[in-house]
């Protein structure tokens, strides 16, 4: 197991969301948060079932705005740019900022169709052997190449949970997105695959902004630098993650890490 | 391995070119899919304004008043021994036309149906005491004069049409005749009841035997039976029903249900029980997919609690499936409702002058009186076949909509 | 008793042993549950209801259904026996009218008699029928009795009645799907001894690679050479019904279905998807005239203003584009339910990945949905080569072997209504050549369906 | 038991109601006798007519004697020998034949159509598939078969070879047109099966169109289309008077009288077919006959509904046939 | 968050499977299993992801039989009667051997027909009002009934993931089991969530035999008495908890343990 996470200096604010709001129809989920991601620094999303954490990651790539009833208030930038601006374009944002569901979706074709998809439909590959290139290197960074090498064209579908999960981050970061979302990626995993993808956490930081829910608390302590801690809707605190574990300035966050919450 | 690649870069000339250009076909595509709904829905519009503009004349008639003299005519008639056979022999069909030579004129004669004496008669039998007074009556024009009175025809119709409107005798009224008679030879006579009685009973017996057995086929297909050599050969058996053309099932019928079983010919039974076979395919394959679509964890689920097998297939899985059972049940009733072909063989494209009692009385079905009826000589029957259209048109929405309040209904997310 | 009468009766005894084994059932289970362990009791008291009650109905049942068959010739035994039938006519049509009519008579479903002989009958069969059917009530009901109490008996606590129960719920399904194998060998078993027929008349190679169809050839007594080969008309189904057709209607049904269910709102999804399965459901006279009168002449002046002055008013063309907008709803409603029923995180991926809505509906969605659209597709294709109406008013009845969609085609199938409704006689080769078109295209359709089953097993994906 | 005698097929053992099937020609006249029947004898069901073809119907007709059988059978034409075999043995050995009219074969062409004037040789050239043996049809135009007609192409819409009515067209017209060869002449003591195929076959290439059996949809194509020629029953001519127009043959109108005393090609008889065992068993069978008989007069009925009524001989002959129920002798068949 | 587990001198076995052999098609899934289940103890099975431990768990009532592939060898008994024997009625042998399936999968039906299901299939409930109480019981149970008591006809896929797997293990307490089989149970939960649980758990004990699926060995460690390590469809190490978890006995365990595993 790994060892709670220090805090590196930020050097870019990447992503920044201030006073967001999210409606479902009449009903409030996200009651004004604000928040910073930065490049260096791994954040973390945590609080109990409800509270609106999957529903604050989605706006930050606008995976909202697929749900007819949701709307959204607030500004949210990428680099200081409004995404939610009327010259945004939702395609790009979404290849900038790539997202990993929390369970695993992988597309019902092959291993390597599932990687070649995003780069394909992006262009950023040219010709086969480019795209051969991207799909290798996507799939060693999600730890994954050594056990599928043999088999790319398998359907994605054959892989047990974990390796699904992995093939879905290896897919997320083939298009070289800037951002990464990660919506509980262990909820599916045993400890050695948890381990894997913890890993891979660690070393894909400072290359791209991660964002991770997580109802692990040991696991947020273990991969994040920054811990949000959502209740009802609210951000409740956010902060340096060990201060949040080790010494947390709200009642609320101390009785949900303590357990003692609900 | 290559070297580390440059993160992309989103913002340079090539990838804008690109995206706008991937913008383009989505929005190329979305027209596409639009056009396609439009396209589709102007075609069934089409369609329907056509059959309207033609065939809801068909739902009205002209009547010329003609004042008849009772006693004076030719009858001989009792007013107090009215029978049916005392009316056959009284040749009505020619004293209705000296009674309207009389009444309008020489060539009057071919102003009226050839029917209309049945207009006599029915009045005669309700009320003999009429046969001693002078009475006007609405008799049903001509062909000829009907046309004439409603778009345009012959001159001398169209003459005989002015002559009869400064008289004020012309009246056009809703024709209800044509909704509660039966098949006959005379256009201004004829009504759609019959055939429409017969698409119900057949529609009843075909969704009766059709909708359990298909779903039953679906259900132990998707649900029960092992994959084994069986099963393929129902499988292929009912996907390959599915592609029979339909007179072979005609063919069938006739070979079975007639002279195998000796069930009665022209029988909605035995039309039902034909289309039925036709119609069972496509619920079955409907019906699969419906069933396949059912996640699995539901059944799991059920089973986990300690449901037989049979009470996760009725408590759970059927009715999750129905919506996509009752699509399948939609077209392939409707296309049964519209099918002449199979009923051919089997004694139901026929004249039938009465509306049938049960399931085992000779009939006929819209679709075959359709058919007939544009066969006819007769102009008058051109409106009267779009109106059967008409006719046939609400039944099978009326069905439909049935299915579809039903399909929304069960229609649940998961 | 009259049939109505026992019916109801039969209903009544079922009635009262589903009540009576459904309280004794739960009786015993519950002084059984009270008394220890759980597996004491097996099934609900509804199934010991449903057991009993079956066991009353069907034996008796099954006598009835076999009394039915039995009783009439029974019952006519016993008048032709009686005095006032000696002085029946010895042929056997009239002799059976008179019996008919005196049974008619005797049932109350007819009047007066139109034969006089048969007033004499009226009596003899109205006792004959009593004795019969009183005879037929009584062991009915004996059977139901003896059912019903042997299958009360057997209620107890830990009695399987479920399982019994579901067994036969099983069977009925299993009797179901084994009625499509029925149908279909009943399909063959009713065009095999006409084609055979065919067969001994003209040599199965002409028919099955001969090139030239001429069936007037043979109708107006010609001989038969060169005049039965199917080519043509398999070649035109295929034009007509699974090319031209589906040219049309799979585009306009898939980018129906495409945009009713990923862009148009739910609500116009809701009313649209019927109005559309409308199509389908339009008497085909209907199209015919709009094919003939509308479509195809329009075609021909289009196809001799671009200089194909051989076009014909009757064209291939013409038929299968309005047999296309038929079948539109056959893609349409199949590919709206299975793309409807693919899951939402396949969507969300895609989304996720930056694709665009149709990037993510051509290159995951119609990927995932393919069985359930193929499967429209099939039923579309099949409902196309069924069709008669369109092809013989719009495309006209010549068997041309052409590419040329101008040119008037035939199919197999209208020529098989041709042949059977036409004025020739019915034992010449000409009307048998319907059965063996029957047969060969009955033939074709399941190799093709026999193939497609190995095609689909092999390439099955599945997405949970 | 030996069965049931009285069952089988309709409710009961017997039919109250008459069947009758068949031709599709013969069908709107069958149809407006049973409505007339009705009208006469009230009390009787009205009978069930199908119209399944003449071959078809005669199939049905012939499988047996018994209510599940029909009694009557609509022809376009008379019966084969081969189907009173099947009759005989199948044992329906007393089948009465009675002809009941004439259908009329009309040429038309729009109103606004070129004007042709035909003859049985003209129509013979335009359409034979091999006129007088020499070669396939290479007739484009009425001008390449006629100098003195216009230059319009050839398009006929005809019956198909299935129907009766394409029989008739063969007989009435192109046999004629054929015998105007000497050479044709000779064939035909030859060889009667070469004389027919020259003589009757039909050219396939598009220039004459099978159109169903549907004669209103030709009428509709013809309005279509001013340029092309419809052959179908007189009945559609009389009835659609308004956008069409008769063509001439040998100068000869299309009218009734023309028809009805032959002096128009186009004529043939129509029979109906009854099952002498019937008559008996089948309640208003008789009647039924008579009604026919009373109404196939030249001011009949039937006539007022396009049919023309047969020579006074015939018609005499057909009505001794009703009244004495005599039976077919099928040794003079074909 | 609760102290290790202390065991129980166990008074009655209730289930025991000796040398089961699990097959699909020609994979062999599980390689010669023996255990007991008894009453008092919570039995966990760890092991890294696609051990065997689903499937193990599947062969003891019979949910395997479900897999069209799957095929069994050895012997599983149910208060000493064999459950594979032809005699056994597979459907009412899982209704006294239940089952909460890893992902929550409540019916689309109403929460109350959810947890009313079993009950009347059964014929548990004389009426409505035993109905309702049985309900509420199973509900309460559960740790859900404060949350829905007010809108019990809603329907059970409206709830948030840990509210129906809530609900699910509600589902499968109200037709009264004699063991309950639980498939990581708490893989899709928060912490609060998850120690309602995890007290439930505690509750049912001694009540109910529990068989207990995990990835989270922190959570085995709470609630179980007993804890079997599976590893490549091999029962590694099976004993008492205290005892795996701090002094194992094998390398394998050991390893999988500390994490130093895979
Ligand atoms: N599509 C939707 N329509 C309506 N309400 C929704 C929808 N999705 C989520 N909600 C509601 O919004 C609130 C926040 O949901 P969200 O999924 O963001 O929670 P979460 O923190 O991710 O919970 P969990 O840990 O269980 O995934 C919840 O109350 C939920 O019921
Ligand atoms: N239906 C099946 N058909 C074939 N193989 C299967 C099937 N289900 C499971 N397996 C295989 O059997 C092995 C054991 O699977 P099982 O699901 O029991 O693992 P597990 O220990 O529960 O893993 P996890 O922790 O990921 O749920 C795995 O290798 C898996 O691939
Ligand atoms: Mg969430
Ligand atoms: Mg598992």
């Amino acid at each position: 197991m790994h060892e709670p996470q220090t805090l590196v200096p930020a050097t870019e604010t990447k992503m920044t969301a201030r006073d967001v709001k999210v409606f479902y129809g009449e009903k409030q989920a996200i009651k004004g948060v604000s928040i910073d991601v930065d490049m260096d620094n791994v954040t973390a999303f945590i609080g109990p079932s409800g509270c609106g954490k999957s529903t604050f990651l989605r706006t930050l790539n606008r995976m909202n705005d697929t749900v007819a009833s949701a709307r959204t208030e607030g500004t949210i930038t990428l680099d200081g740019e409004d995404i939610y601006a009327p010259s945004m374009d939702v395609v790009q944002l979404r290849a900038r900022v790539g997202m990993v569901f929390q369970k695993p979706n992988p597309f019902p074709k092959s291993i390597y169709e599932n990687i070649a998809y995003g780069p394909r439909i992006h262009g950023l590959a040219h010709g086969k052997a480019d795209l051969d290139v991207i799909v290798e290197k996507s799939l060693r960074r999600a730890g994954l190449w050594d056990e599928v090498k043999d088999r790319l064209h398998d359907s994605g579908t054959a892989l047990s949970g974990g390796q699904q999960q992995r093939l879905c981050i290896g897919r997320a970061i083939a298009v070289e997105p800037e951002v990464i979302l990660m919506d509980e990626p262990c909820s599916a995993l045993d400890p050695i695959a948890t381990a894997k993808i913890e890993e891979l956490i660690h070393e894909l930081r400072g290359r791209y902004a991660i964002v991770i829910v997580t109802h692990n608390m040991q696991q947020a302590a273990r991969v994040s630098q920054r811990t949000a801690f959502f209740h009802l809707g609210e951000l409740v605190e956010y902060g340096v993650t060990s201060d949040i574990f080790t010494n947390p300035k709200q009642e609320r966050t101390k009785d949900y890490i303590t357990g003692r919450y609900g | 391995m290559t070297a580390t690649r440059t993160p992309t870069d989103w913002k340079s000339d090539a990838m804008r070119k690109r995206i706008a250009r991937r913008y383009a076909a989505e929005r190329r595509f979305k027209l596409a899919g639009l056009f396609a709904v439009l396209l589709s829905a102007a075609f069934l519009a089409f369609l329907l304004f056509t059959m309207l503009g033609n065939g809801l004349r068909g739902f009205t008639r002209t009547e010329i008043a003609v004042k008849i003299d009772f006693p004076a005519s030719p009858l001989l008639l009792d007013p107090n021994a009215i029978t049916d056979q005392s009316l056959a022999n009284a040749n009505l069909p020619m004293v209705t036309g000296e009674t309207v030579k009389k009444a309008l004129g020489a060539d009057a004669e071919e102003w009226v149906s050839s029917t209309a004496w049945t207009v006599l008669r029915d009045r005669i039998k309700a009320d003999p005491k009429i046969l001693s007074r002078t009475e006007t009556i609405a008799l049903p024009a001509s062909t000829a004069i009907d046309l004439a009175a409603k778009s345009n025809a012959s001159p001398e119709a169209e003459a005989a049409v002015d002559r009869l409107n400064k008289a004020g005798l012309l009246s056009t009224g809703i024709n209800w005749n044509f909704l509660s008679a039966s098949d006959g030879t005379d256009p201004t006579q004829v009504g759609i009841w019959g055939a429409f009685k017969g698409s119900l009973l057949t529609m009843l017996v075909t969704l009766a035997l059709s909708f359990p057995i298909g779903v039953a086929t679906a259900l132990y297909l998707e649900e029960y039976a092992r994959k084994n050599w069986l099963t393929d050969i129902i499988e292929v058996s009912i996907n390959n029903l599915a592609a029979v053309p339909s007179i072979i099932f005609g063919l069938l019928g006739l070979s079975i249900f007639l002279n195998f079983l000796h069930l009665p010919r022209s029988a909605a039974l035995v039309g039902g029980m034909t289309l039925a076979l036709m119609t069972m395919p496509v619920i079955v394959i409907a019906g699969r997919n419906a069933i396949k679509s059912v996640p699995p964890s539901i059944r799991d689920a059920a089973l986990g609690i300690g449901a037989s097998p049979v009470q996760v297939v009725f408590h759970h899985v059927l009715p999750l499936a129905l919506p996509g059972i009752l699509t399948g049940t939609i077209i392939g009733m409707a296309r049964a409702l519209g099918e002449t072909a199979p009923l051919l063989m089997i004694g139901m494209r026929a004249f039938i002058a009465t509306p049938p009692g049960g399931i085992t009385d000779p009939a006929t079905v819209l679709p075959v009186q359709i058919f007939l009826w544009s066969d006819e000589v007769s102009k008058g029957f051109v409106e009267k076949t779009s109106a059967a259209i008409i006719v046939l048109l609400v039944f099978l929405l009326a069905m439909n909509g049935l299915a579809i309040y039903l399909r929304n209904k069960f229609e649940k997310r998961w | 008793m009259t049939g109505p009468a026992i019916l109801l009766l039969l209903a009544g005894l079922g009635a009262i042993a589903w009540v009576s084994a459904r309280a004794r059932a739960l009786r015993l289970q519950t002084a059984a549950r009270a008394s220890g362990r759980r597996d004491a009791v097996h099934s609900l008291p509804g199934y010991h209801g449903w057991y009993v009650a079956l066991w009353t109905l069907i034996p008796a049942a099954i006598f009835l259904a076999v009394w039915a068959n039995v009783a009439p010739g029974l019952i006519t035994q016993d008048v032709l026996s009686s005095p006032a039938a000696q002085s029946l006519p010895t042929d056997d049509f009239s002799r059976s009218a008179i019996l008919g009519e005196a049974r008619a008579i005797a049932t109350g479903k007819q009047a007066g008699a139109f034969n006089p002989l048969s007033q004499g009958l009226v009596d003899p069969y109205k006792a004959a029928t009593g004795k019969y059917g009183m005879a037929g009530a009584a062991l009915a009901l004996v059977l139901a009795f003896a059912g019903g109490a042997y299958a009360f008996t057997r209620v107890r606590p830990d009695f399987r009645a479920r399982t019994r129960v579901e067994r036969l719920v099983m069977a009925m399904l299993l009797i179901a799907s084994l009625l499509a194998i029925i149908t279909t060998l009943g399909i063959v078993a009713s065009l095999l001894w006409e084609s055979f027929r065919f067969f001994s008349m003209v040599n199965p190679i002409d028919f099955l690679f001969g090139t030239k169809w001429s069936p007037q050839s043979a109708a107006m007594g010609y001989g038969n050479e060169d005049a039965f080969g199917a080519v043509p008309l398999f070649w035109g189904t295929i034009f007509i019904g699974a090319i031209i057709a589906m040219i049309v209607a799979i585009p306009l049904g898939l980018m129906s279905a495409i945009y009713l269910t990923q862009y148009a709102q739910p609500r116009v999804r809701k009313w649209m998807k019927p109005i559309l399965e409308v199509l389908a459901g339009v008497p085909t006279v209907v199209y015919g005239y709009f094919a003939a009168l509308t479509i195809a002449p329009a075609l021909r002046d289009f196809a001799v203003a671009i200089g194909i002055h051989s076009a014909s008013s009757e064209s291939a063309l013409a038929a299968g584009l309005v047999m296309g907008v038929m079948i539109i709803p056959f893609v349409s409603s199949m590919a709206d339910d299975s793309i409807a029923a693919v899951p939402q995180s396949m969507r969300d991926g895609s989304l996720a990945m930056g694709a665009t809505t149709s990037e993510t509906i051509r290159k995951v969605l119609i990927p995932a949905a393919l069985p359930g659209v193929v499967g429209g597709v099939l039923l579309a294709v099949s409902r196309a080569i069924g069709e008669t109406m369109i092809v013989v008013m719009a495309a006209g009845l010549s068997a041309n072997l052409t590419l040329n969609p101008f040119a008037s085609v035939t199919t197999v199938t209208t020529q098989i209504v041709q042949l059977l409704t036409g004025d020739q006689e019915f034992d010449s080769a000409k009307t048998l050549a319907a059965f063996a078109l029957g047969l060969v295209l009955f033939i074709v359709t399941l190799l093709l369906n026999i193939v497609a089953l190995r095609v689909v097993k092999k390439y099955r994906e599945a997405y949970e | 038991g030996c069965g049931d005698q009285s069952s089988g097929g309709g409710a009961g053992g017997t039919r109250d109601q008459i069947r009758a099937v068949g031709s599709s020609t013969v069908y709107p006249f069958a149809t407006a006798i049973a409505e007339m029947f009705v009208q006469g004898n009230p009390g009787m069901k009205s009978p069930i007519i199908e119209s399944t073809g003449t071959g078809g119907g005669m199939k049905l007709f012939c499988a047996g004697v018994g209510a599940q059988y029909p009694d009557i059978e609509n022809a376009s034409r008379r019966i084969k020998k081969s189907e009173f075999e099947d009759c005989q043995k199948n044992g329906v050995k007393d089948i009465i034949e009675i002809q009941v009219g004439v259908d009329g074969l009309a040429f038309a062409e729009a109103k606004n159509g070129p004007g042709l004037k035909l003859t049985p040789k003209i129509v013979y050239e335009a359409l034979a598939a091999n006129p007088y043996g020499k070669g396939p049809n290479k007739a484009e135009t009425w001008k390449d078969v006629d100098p003195s007609l216009p230059a319009t192409p050839i398009s006929v819409f005809g019956p198909p070879s299935t129907s009766g009515t394409r029989d008739s067209l063969a007989e009435l017209i192109l046999t004629k047109g054929c015998e105007t060869d000497p050479a044709m002449k000779a064939l035909k003591e030859k060889s009667e099966d070469e004389f027919k195929a020259t003589c009757t076959r039909v050219r396939e290439d598009g220039k004459y169109v099978d159109s169903g059996e549907n004669d209103n949809l030709i009428v509709q194509k013809l309005g279509a289309n001013p340029n092309a020629l419809g052959v179908f029953g007189y009945s559609f001519l009389e009835e659609n008077k308004d956008t069409l127009k008769d063509v001439t043959i040998n100068g000869v109108e299309a009218t009734y009288e023309t028809v009805s005393t032959g002096k128009y090609p186009g004529a043939r008889a129509l029979y109906i077919y009854v099952k002498k065992a019937h008559m008996t068993a089948i309640p208003g069978l008789q009647a039924f006959l008579n009604t026919f008989a009373s109404n196939w007069n030249p001011d009949g009925a039937l006539t007022k509904r396009g049919m023309v009524a047969a020579p006074d001989d015939v018609r005499k002959a057909s009505a001794e046939t009703v009244k004495s129920l005599a039976v077919l002798d099928g040794s003079q068949l074909k």
